[in-house]
């Protein structure tokens, strides 16, 4: 496992000036090859801006303020837009939240697999159908659908069919942004399965946005939780399952009804999340927290302490230590 | 919400803007127009003088009044028209798209069947079939054929404002077909009656010249399409008199404008899809 | 000023007393240049494919008047002067009930056949045979049997004295009859291969232009000296303005707003107009209804306006107020009599309104007028023809003008077919147009406008030329009186009796004098007519008298 | 859980006071295409159900099974096109009278699934529930303001004067279902339909909307269909849970008997694509899942789920199977327990 | 194809609608073409000449109006439109023939170039949107839209034909040129390009904001962003996903259009002096020649109704969804 994507301190803005607002702050993350990593956190939270950003795809107002990401020992975010676009697809892919309308709506399937392929460099017609007829059948699409337009294709269909795309030149590294979530819950675990199957024959890493941790939790190597723009919590799947330390992470665990156990009360996390374009000072989280320590948690915004080797947290109540070691 | 987007929208203040001048200009016309605009007892042809900023017509009259004055008619055709057609929108609209039916089929029928028939050709047929000429005439003449477009938007609004689930859950909180369309779909709407409503008045503003310039209009007011009219008729550019030509003409399109500007701008208030710049 | 419906006053034709040789003048003129085709535009829209004489000037190809078929006579308004074409001279003889007419020797049809007197009593007699035809009501006079009696002489009969009935005979466009005797539906005939005896004969056709060609056997030797005519239509004055600024063309028949400072300012050595007055403006009061059924009313509008700001904001000083009694100025001087001064309204507001008040009426607060009951008097409206500014501006002046004593009017412009009906049936309150007849003397245009028979008893009834509906015994014997003679003295008794007529009972109120608006430009062609050789009046492109233009003008 | 439901859905029992609502062999298809290709969508094929008083019933089904149709339907949004609905011993006529849909609505209303789009933005709280309040003439006008407080605070706006003269943009997602849940309580109903009504929020605050649900269901004895394609969710709400597939009930039975022991192969298929936060990584666990929903123009005349099912024979296709009862009001159709 | 079928409905309705207000058109109007023609023939014609010319245009029929409308279908169907007023005696069909080519060249060119003009502007505006070209574009295009179209041809008249002379200041041949030709030719398409400019002007602001507004629209969805994330150039995300796409509502929107065109048109026919149909009707209007006007306005819809179905067909081959059979 070597490092393949490193996103260092990045904070992105939508807007200019003071108004603007930070959809994400000062994030670290790094992907390694073959690596699932997850990103988890409640809607507004920054995940899929930092998805865009990470990629260069941030529209304005959208904007990086700060940080970088480094690819492969390239700076994407200072790349010529030429060089920018050949790392697309070819070495990055995307998968994007709403899957259902990401597919030219008035080309036939097949003519969308040989645009991105000739984006690419290749020109033979019949390299390229072959490649599209591969990628469909890994990911279980019928080759008939070829010819079809996208209108033509149940959803979980052109689920599969985006996915067959991201992975037609394969790249080392595809970002997946919700990709299951309009989908039902058995489409949703047939497209993991494959996604995972594929990953294992042909050795690229995921990054798999959701607001759902349980599903995360289920197929995640890393897992990484944001909220209000911030990376609040990082660990292995495993370790993030077994000892939330955050306790929004504990909330969010504590926010999936179980699917077998007997039934009792559980509470939601009480309140909402807070306004971008107003973030109290201290921890983002305070208002919700169950363990906020008034004076400190209200004021002072906590920074990130390595609690474990590899599980990695900002709360008050995991002070800073430069050993990196845990004090209670 | 909506309105703080629309003030703050500068297309949207840049419109509003030239309307209200021009209101300004129509509704004070008795304080700031230094002549009556049908006094023809000035000097034919006159270039830009002190006495007259604007020089006169072929027939004497002061073109800066005509123009001032003009203000006055050319809003009122525009706007009052634009009143009526939004009316009829509104109705034909929301019957259709709300009410359904039969009655919906045959509104839709009527919306195509006037929405292809070329709307300055049948104005000018209808035109000459009405004897009586004057501004009422004009006004019903441009109003019949000119409200299909809007109406059909309004439809296709409706339709999608009456499977709204606000509006489905109106209907399960008891009330009326009425009061629904009253309280819910209208001022939903309201956005794109705006819109609508400016269109409109472009469309009436400019088909009142056309009409003017063929002769079809009414004579007794003065609009700066009848200005354009006589302009054209009387030679104003080889007579070097351009301002009595371009005027009226850059006033009709900056009033246009404003319109289309006001259109756009609510448009955009409206339609979050086109709200990114 | 924009007649855009170029229906000629085509037919305008006149009674002569004496036959001018005007010919010799100008035959055979020494350093004459030949060649050349002449260039005019006019503002017809399209061009009839139709080469029919029998249809109004308007329904058939410009020039099929002008230049392929010929009358017997031209008879020249402005000089009074008659031109024969082919006809050679004429006679009136027992007791005017018999009208004699020699006509050309040695004229050729353009298919080589020889033109005889045979010709002229068929054409006549086409006309009796095809009523649809008989535009000019020539068998509406008394006339009843046309023959020829020789190669070149041909016998008008009449049944009662009619001497002025000898203009429209004379204008009547005379058609080959080996050729006519075979159509069968000559109204709707379009006539494609037109064989005339005109000096030029088609070239070629099509909607926008028509071309002619010289006849090399034109019986006028030596004639035409130009080689082509070509006449273009155009949709608007202002393309035929733009042409004939810009010289593409030679001459249009146009009534050019200001034309003094629009057209000949701009090239004053060559740009050239001539608008010689052959008729009357007049503003036309509907007598059948109330209060222009009351006299004192229409008097009282004649005293409220100013004709002489009327023809200035309408012709800007190129033409003048109109003889209260509607005399063309040329004809004024002969048929003017002195007892008639005196009788005309001079423009006075404040008589107008001491009139109205002799006559009952009275003003509200506000200054409108209302009738003796105390009815305040509607807005009228006055009826002008879309489009036509020069009417519209008159129409403004006089809006004014009545407001000023109290009659508030609207101007109420129409499609000209609109306004045309709304005139015939009488359904205006108001109307302004030209006088309904044209004429070497006034009486064709008072028994056009006067006379019994072209009235209607009830509006809604067409009446053909008597737009005010204003008819008086004493009229319609003065002009019968004026029919039955030959004598000058009576007739000029009868026209006076007719004038003193209109001077006090007002039928309508003559606003400005009427011209032919024929302008042209020197910089290649002359000798086209003007004020100092006035052969023709000016006339439209395609109407008879153009004819003697085109065998003039010729190369600089 | 509340008193066990009759075994039967054709039982007549229909003036069982204890019993809200009767649905029997509720149908709903549209027709599509133009002249000549017509074809219609069978979106509800025969639903039978009881609901007694009190009680919360689970309806889960994937996308195009049919649950949002059979909401509407039951609300009359859509009529629906064959079947009987019973509501508390009273039949209504499948084409209502405005004045029938008035009576019925003031006992059956519906939370809807969206709660951006079903508050209208230009009212304000308080003008969104004096509506069905006016309307059902549930407080004079007097106190309309004092009864919208009332509910507001029910929902956990609290304190109310703070909210009645907000916007909806001016509420979270959370706040804005709440409202919408007011509005169905404002009707003082006997059931309510909840179409999906926390799919579209934040996990954070599902829970806390499921949990309102509960105590609003329990404190006033009402009756809730709460309709998901969530296994989960619908387990921690409910008494009984249904499983509706192409239109069709194929399963039915206590909350807890179905999760742990579901019977039909599609209800384990759906038990086991769930997420479950207590499973933990289990990203090499095989799942045979292919196919898809089937198309609800060309139903064929077997089970529905005949092509999605690894265990289908023979006798899946000729008819449907009927209903079997398999102890503690468990049913389900399925040929496997013929 | 229930799309097509609506379509092919909605024609034949608003043919027969069309035809049929022309039939009913003229029964309303209190004139009488006897009348009229008396007025042409000013006054002149003899009671007995009337009644032969109102036999000749059967307008004094004493049928009942069903049995005149019959009558009226059977005249329509074969193209017997009758005898025309004002160019008496040439028939109705013969004067449409004459002028309907002009105007088909002149409004089918210039309608085509503005359509492209304005769709590409559009086009280039909103994939610059936010930029001085969209903010300049914005009010010019507005600013076009708004002017009268006859005023705007008689500026352009007075300017480029007669002051600076570089085209012929009207009609539609030179006067020394007939049709046919390379020289005709020549001279008809210099006599068109001051009016064919004039309509697309102003027709074109037209386009460029409907397409500019379509194209921000699209430029958000999904499948463009995604186009980009498959690292497509630009130009081919540009034209290929964007404007493709954008250019979809237009058709349906060209109804209108193409008649506020016609209407241009007619005025800029006018100003212009162009042998086409516009003029044409004018005169007819202003001669109240009915079967003219009659014959002349049922051109001009079904003109337009053709253009309008032939713009269907375009949407729906340019659209797979609209061929679908959906829900109605």
């Amino acid at each position: 496992m070597s490092l393949l994507l490193e996103i260092a301190g990045l904070t992105v803005g939508y807007g200019a000036g003071p108004t603007a607002v930070l959809a994400v702050q000062d994030v670290d993350l790094a992907v390694h090859t073959g690596e699932v990593v997850g990103i988890a956190g409640e809607s507004g939270c920054g995940k899929s801006t930092l998805a865009l950003a990470a990629t260069g795809l941030l529209d304005p107002p959208g904007r990086v303020l700060q940080g970088g990401v480094r690819y492969a020992g390239q700076d994407l975010l200072r790349l010529p837009p030429a060089a920018l676009r050949h790392v697309r697809l070819r070495q990055i892919a995307m998968v994007f939240q709403a899957s259902m309308n990401v597919l030219n709506p008035v080309l036939r399937i097949r003519d969308q697999f040989l645009d991105a392929m000739q984006a690419h460099g290749i020109t033979s017609r019949r390299e390229a159908v072959e490649r599209t007829q591969a990628v469909f059948e890994l990911v279980k699409v019928p080759a008939r659908f070829l010819d079809a337009y996208p209108h033509q294709l149940s959803g979980g269909m052109r689920q599969r069919t985006v996915i067959a795309l991201s992975l037609v030149l394969e790249p080392r590294l595809i970002f997946m942004d919700e990709p299951t979530t309009a989908l039902d819950v058995v489409v949703q675990r047939a497209i993991l399965q494959s996604v995972n199957d594929l990953r294992v024959q042909r050795d690229f890493a995921v990054v798999f946005i959701t607001h759902d941790l349980s599903l995360l939790i289920e197929i995640a190597d890393r897992i990484a939780i944001m909220y209000a723009g911030y990376l609040v919590e990082e660990a292995s799947g495993p370790e993030l399952y077994q000892q939330p330390l955050h306790p929004y992470t504990q909330a969010l665990m504590q926010a999936f009804p179980p699917l077998g156990a007997v039934r009792s009360r559980l509470q939601g996390i009480p309140g909402q999340p807070p306004d971008l374009r107003q973030l109290p000072p201290g921890c983002p989280f305070a208002a919700r927290c169950g363990k906020v320590r008034q004076g400190t948690c209200d004021t002072v915004r906590p920074a990130m302490t390595i609690v474990t080797p590899g599980h990695r947290v900002a709360c008050h109540l995991y002070p800073v230590s430069t050993e990196g070691g845990k004090q209670a | 919400m909506t309105l703080r987007a629309f003030l703050t929208n500068r297309r949207a203040m840049a419109g509003a803007g030239i309307l209200v001048f021009f209101a300004l200009l129509a509704g004070l016309a008795p304080l700031i127009a230094p002549y009556s605009p049908t006094n023809i007892n000035f000097p034919p042809m006159l270039g830009p003088s002190a006495a007259h900023l604007l020089g006169t017509t072929a027939n004497g009259q002061d073109v800066l009044s005509q123009l001032i004055w003009g203000s006055r008619d050319t809003l009122i055709v525009g706007l009052v028209t634009a009143t009526l057609i939004s009316g009829i929108q509104l109705i034909v609209g929301i019957f259709g798209g709300y009410v359904g039916g039969w009655i919906d089929e045959v509104l839709s029928m009527l919306t195509n069947i006037f929405l292809v028939m070329p709307g300055l050709p049948l104005m000018i047929i209808v035109a000459a079939y009405v004897t009586v000429k004057g501004t009422v005439p004009i006004i019903f003449v441009i109003t019949v054929t000119g409200w299909a477009w809007g109406a059909r938007v309004l439809r296709s609004q409706t339709l999608t404002l009456r499977s709204q689930a606000f509006v489905e859950a109106a209907q399960l909180s008891g009330e009326s077909r009425w009061r629904i369309v009253l309280t819910h779909i209208v001022p939903n709407m309201a956005g794109i009656l705006v819109a609508n409503f400016f269109g409109a008045a472009l469309y009436a503003v400019l088909s009142e010249a056309g009409l003017e310039f063929l002769g079809l209009g009414n004579v007794n007011t003065v609009t700066w399409g009848t200005m354009l009219y006589w302009a054209e008729n009387d030679e104003a550019l080889l007579m070097g008199l351009w301002q009595w030509m371009v005027l009226p003409g850059v006033c009709i399109a900056l009033l246009g404008t404003a319109f289309g500007l006001l259109n756009f701008a609510v448009d955009e208030v409206v339609n979050p899809r086109l709200r990114r710049t | 000023m924009n007649q855009r419906i170029a229906i000629g006053l085509a037919a305008s034709v006149s009674l002569a007393f004496a036959l001018a040789a005007a010919m010799a003048s100008n035959v055979g003129a020494a350093g004459v240049k030949t060649g050349g085709t002449l260039y005019s535009a006019m503002p017809w829209g399209t061009i009839p494919d139709n080469f029919n004489p029998f249809l109004p000037s308007g329904s058939n190809a410009g020039g099929t008047l002008s230049v392929i078929y010929e009358p017997l006579f031209y008879d020249n308004s402005v000089n009074g002067q008659l031109v024969p074409l082919l006809g050679t001279g004429y006679k009136w003889e027992d007791h005017n009930l018999k009208l004699v007419v020699t006509t050309r020797r040695g004229v050729q049809w353009t298919d080589g056949t020889a033109f005889t007197a045979k010709d002229v009593a068929f054409t006549f007699n086409y006309l009796h045979q095809y009523p649809v035809l008989d535009l000019s009501r020539i068998w509406s006079t008394g006339l009843t049997s046309v023959t020829a009696t020789g190669s070149n002489t041909v016998v008008f009969t009449f049944s009662k004295a009619n001497t002025p009935a000898f203009l429209y005979i004379a204008g009547q466009a005379v058609v080959p009859a080996r050729l006519w005797s075979k159509v069968k539906n000559p109204s709707t005939y379009t006539n494609p291969h037109p064989v005339g005896t005109g000096p030029f004969t088609l070239q070629s056709f099509n909607p926008y232009v028509v071309k002619y060609v010289r006849n090399p056997h034109y019986w006028m030797v030596g004639r035409p000296y130009i080689h082509g005519l070509v006449i273009e239509a155009v949709k608007s004055n202002d393309t035929s303005l733009f042409d004939i600024l810009k010289h593409n063309i030679q001459f249009t028949y146009t009534a050019i707003t200001d034309v003094a400072k629009t057209f000949a300012a701009r090239a004053p050595a060559v740009n050239h107009y001539w608008w010689p007055v052959n008729n009357t403006n007049l503003l036309y009061m509907n007598t059948q209804e109330a209060p222009f059924s009351n006299t004192a009313f229409r008097i009282a509008i004649a005293e409220a306006l100013n004709t002489k700001l009327i023809a200035t904001r309408a012709y800007y000083g190129a033409i003048g107020p109109a003889n209260p009694a509607a005399f063309v100025p040329a004809q004024a001087k002969a048929w003017f009599n002195p007892s008639l001064k005196g009788l005309e309204h001079p423009y006075s507001p404040a008589l107008a309104k001491q009139t109205l008040k002799k006559a009952g009426f009275k003003w509200t607060s506000t200054g409108q007028l209302e009738s003796a009951r105390g009815n305040p008097l509607p807005s009228y409206r006055i009826l002008v023809g879309a489009g036509w500014t020069d009417f519209i501006t008159m129409a403004q002046v006089v809006s004014n003008e009545l407001q000023a004593i109290g009659i508030s009017t609207t101007i109420d412009q129409e499609p000209w077919g609109t306004y045309e009906s709304s005139l015939l049936t009488g359904r205006y309150d108001m109307a302004i147009c030209w006088g309904a007849g044209t004429g070497p003397t006034p009486y064709y245009d008072y028994e056009q406008s006067l006379g019994s028979q072209y009235s209607a008893k009830q509006i809604g009834q067409v009446a053909v030329s008597d737009w005010s509906r204003f008819t008086r015994p004493a009229i319609d014997r003065a002009l019968q009186s004026f029919r039955q003679t030959s004598n000058l003295a009576v007739q000029k008794r009868d026209i006076t009796t007719v004038a003193r007529i209109i001077l006090r009972q007002v039928p309508f109120v003559p606003l400005t004098n009427r011209p032919n608006f024929f302008d042209y430009q020197t910089a290649t062609f002359v000798g086209f007519p003007n004020a100092q050789n006035p052969y023709n009046a000016g006339d439209p492109p395609d109407a008879p008298g153009a004819n003697l233009m085109y065998t003039r003008v010729h190369l600089k | 859980m509340t008193a066990p439901v009759q075994a039967a859905p054709e039982g007549s029992a229909t003036t069982d006071s204890a019993l809200v609502l009767e649905v029997r062999g509720l149908s709903k298809s549209f027709t599509v295409g133009s002249i000549g290709r017509r074809r219609r969508v069978r979106a509800l094929n025969g639903v039978d159900l009881r609901l007694e008083r009190g009680e919360v019933l689970g309806l889960v089904g994937e996308s195009g099974s049919g649950k949002t149709t059979f909401a509407r339907a039951l609300a009359f949004l859509d009529s629906p096109t064959g079947g009987e609905i019973w509501l508390e011993g009273v039949r209504q006529p499948l084409q209502p009278t405005p004045r029938d849909l008035h009576r019925y609505r003031s006992r059956v209303q519906m939370i809807f699934q969206d709660p951006y789009a079903s508050l209208d933005r230009l009212h304000t709280v308080y003008r969104t529930l004096s509506q069905p309040l006016r309307s059902f003439r549930i407080a004079p006008a007097s106190q309309t303001r004092a009864a919208c407080a009332e509910l507001l605070e029910s929902v956990g706006l609290v304190p109310a004067t703070d909210f009645l003269d907000r916007y909806p943009h001016e509420l979270s997602g959370g706040q804005r279902q709440r409202v919408g849940i007011a509005r169905a309580l404002a009707a003082r109903p006997a059931l309510i339909l909840a179409d999906e009504p926390t799919s579209m929020l934040d996990v954070s605050i599902r829970l806390t909307i499921m949990n309102l649900l509960l105590d609003l269901q329990q404190g006033r004895a009402l009756s809730l269909i709460f309709i998901t394609h969530d296994l989960a969710g619908a387990n921690y709400v409910s008494d009984r849970i249904a499983i509706l597939y192409a239109g069709h009930l194929l399963e039915i039975g206590p909350a807890s008997a179905l999760m742990h022991d579901p019977y039909h192969p599609y209800t384990q298929l759906l038990r086991k694509a769930a997420p479950d936060p207590q499973g933990g990584f289990r990203r090499g666990e095989r799942f045979d899942a292919s196919g898809e929903p089937p198309d609800l123009t060309e139903l064929a005349p077997g089970c529905p789920f005949v092509p999605r099912c690894p265990q289908a024979r023979a006798a899946c296709h000729p008819h449907l199977p009927a209903w079997r009862e398999l102890g503690g009001q468990h049913r389900v159709r399925c040929v496997l327990y013929d | 194809m229930r799309y097509l079928t609506r379509r092919v409905l909605v024609l034949l309705l608003t043919g027969w609608a069309a035809l049929t207000i022309n039939f009913v058109l003229p029964r309303l109007m209190p004139g009488n073409p006897a009348e009229v023609m008396l007025a042409r023939f000013q006054g002149r014609l003899s009671p007995r000449a009337l009644a032969a010319l109102t036999v000749e245009f059967g307008v004094h029929t004493h049928q009942s109006l069903l049995a005149q409308y019959v009558a009226y279908w059977g005249h329509m169907l074969t193209g017997n439109f009758g005898l025309s007023l004002t160019y008496y005696p040439a028939s109705v069909a013969q004067m449409v023939a004459q002028a309907f080519p002009w105007t088909l060249g002149l409004v089918g060119i210039s309608t085509l170039i503005a359509f492209i003009l304005g769709t590409g502007i559009g086009i280039a505006a909103a994939w610059r949107h936010g930029s001085r070209l969209d903010g300049v574009l914005l009010p010019v295009s507005l600013l076009l839209n708004s002017m009268p179209y006859f005023w705007f041809a008689l500026l352009m008249l007075y300017l480029f034909g007669f002051v600076l002379g570089w085209f012929p200041v009207g009609g539609g041949l030179n006067l020394a040129h007939q049709a046919g030709g390379w020289a005709g030719l020549g001279a008809i398409i210099s006599h068109a390009i001051l009016p064919a400019a004039t309509i697309t002007i102003t027709a074109a602001g037209g386009w460029v904001l409907t397409m500019r507004n379509n194209m921000v629209a699209i430029l958000g969805e999904d499948f463009v962003k995604f186009a980009r994330a498959k690292g497509l150039p630009d130009r081919v995300v540009e034209f290929r996903y964007a404007a493709r796409n954008a250019i979809l509502p237009n058709f349906t929107g060209f109804a209108m259009a193409i008649g506020f065109v016609v209407g241009g048109a007619l005025l800029t026919e006018i100003v212009f002096s162009y042998p086409g149909l516009g003029y044409l009707l004018y005169e007819a209007v202003l001669n109240l020649d009915y079967p003219l006007m009659q014959a002349i306005f049922l051109f001009i819809s079904l003109a337009v109704l053709v253009a309008n179905f032939l713009a269907d067909l375009a949407y729906i081959l340019l659209d797979p969804r609209v061929r679908a059979v959906g829900r109605s």
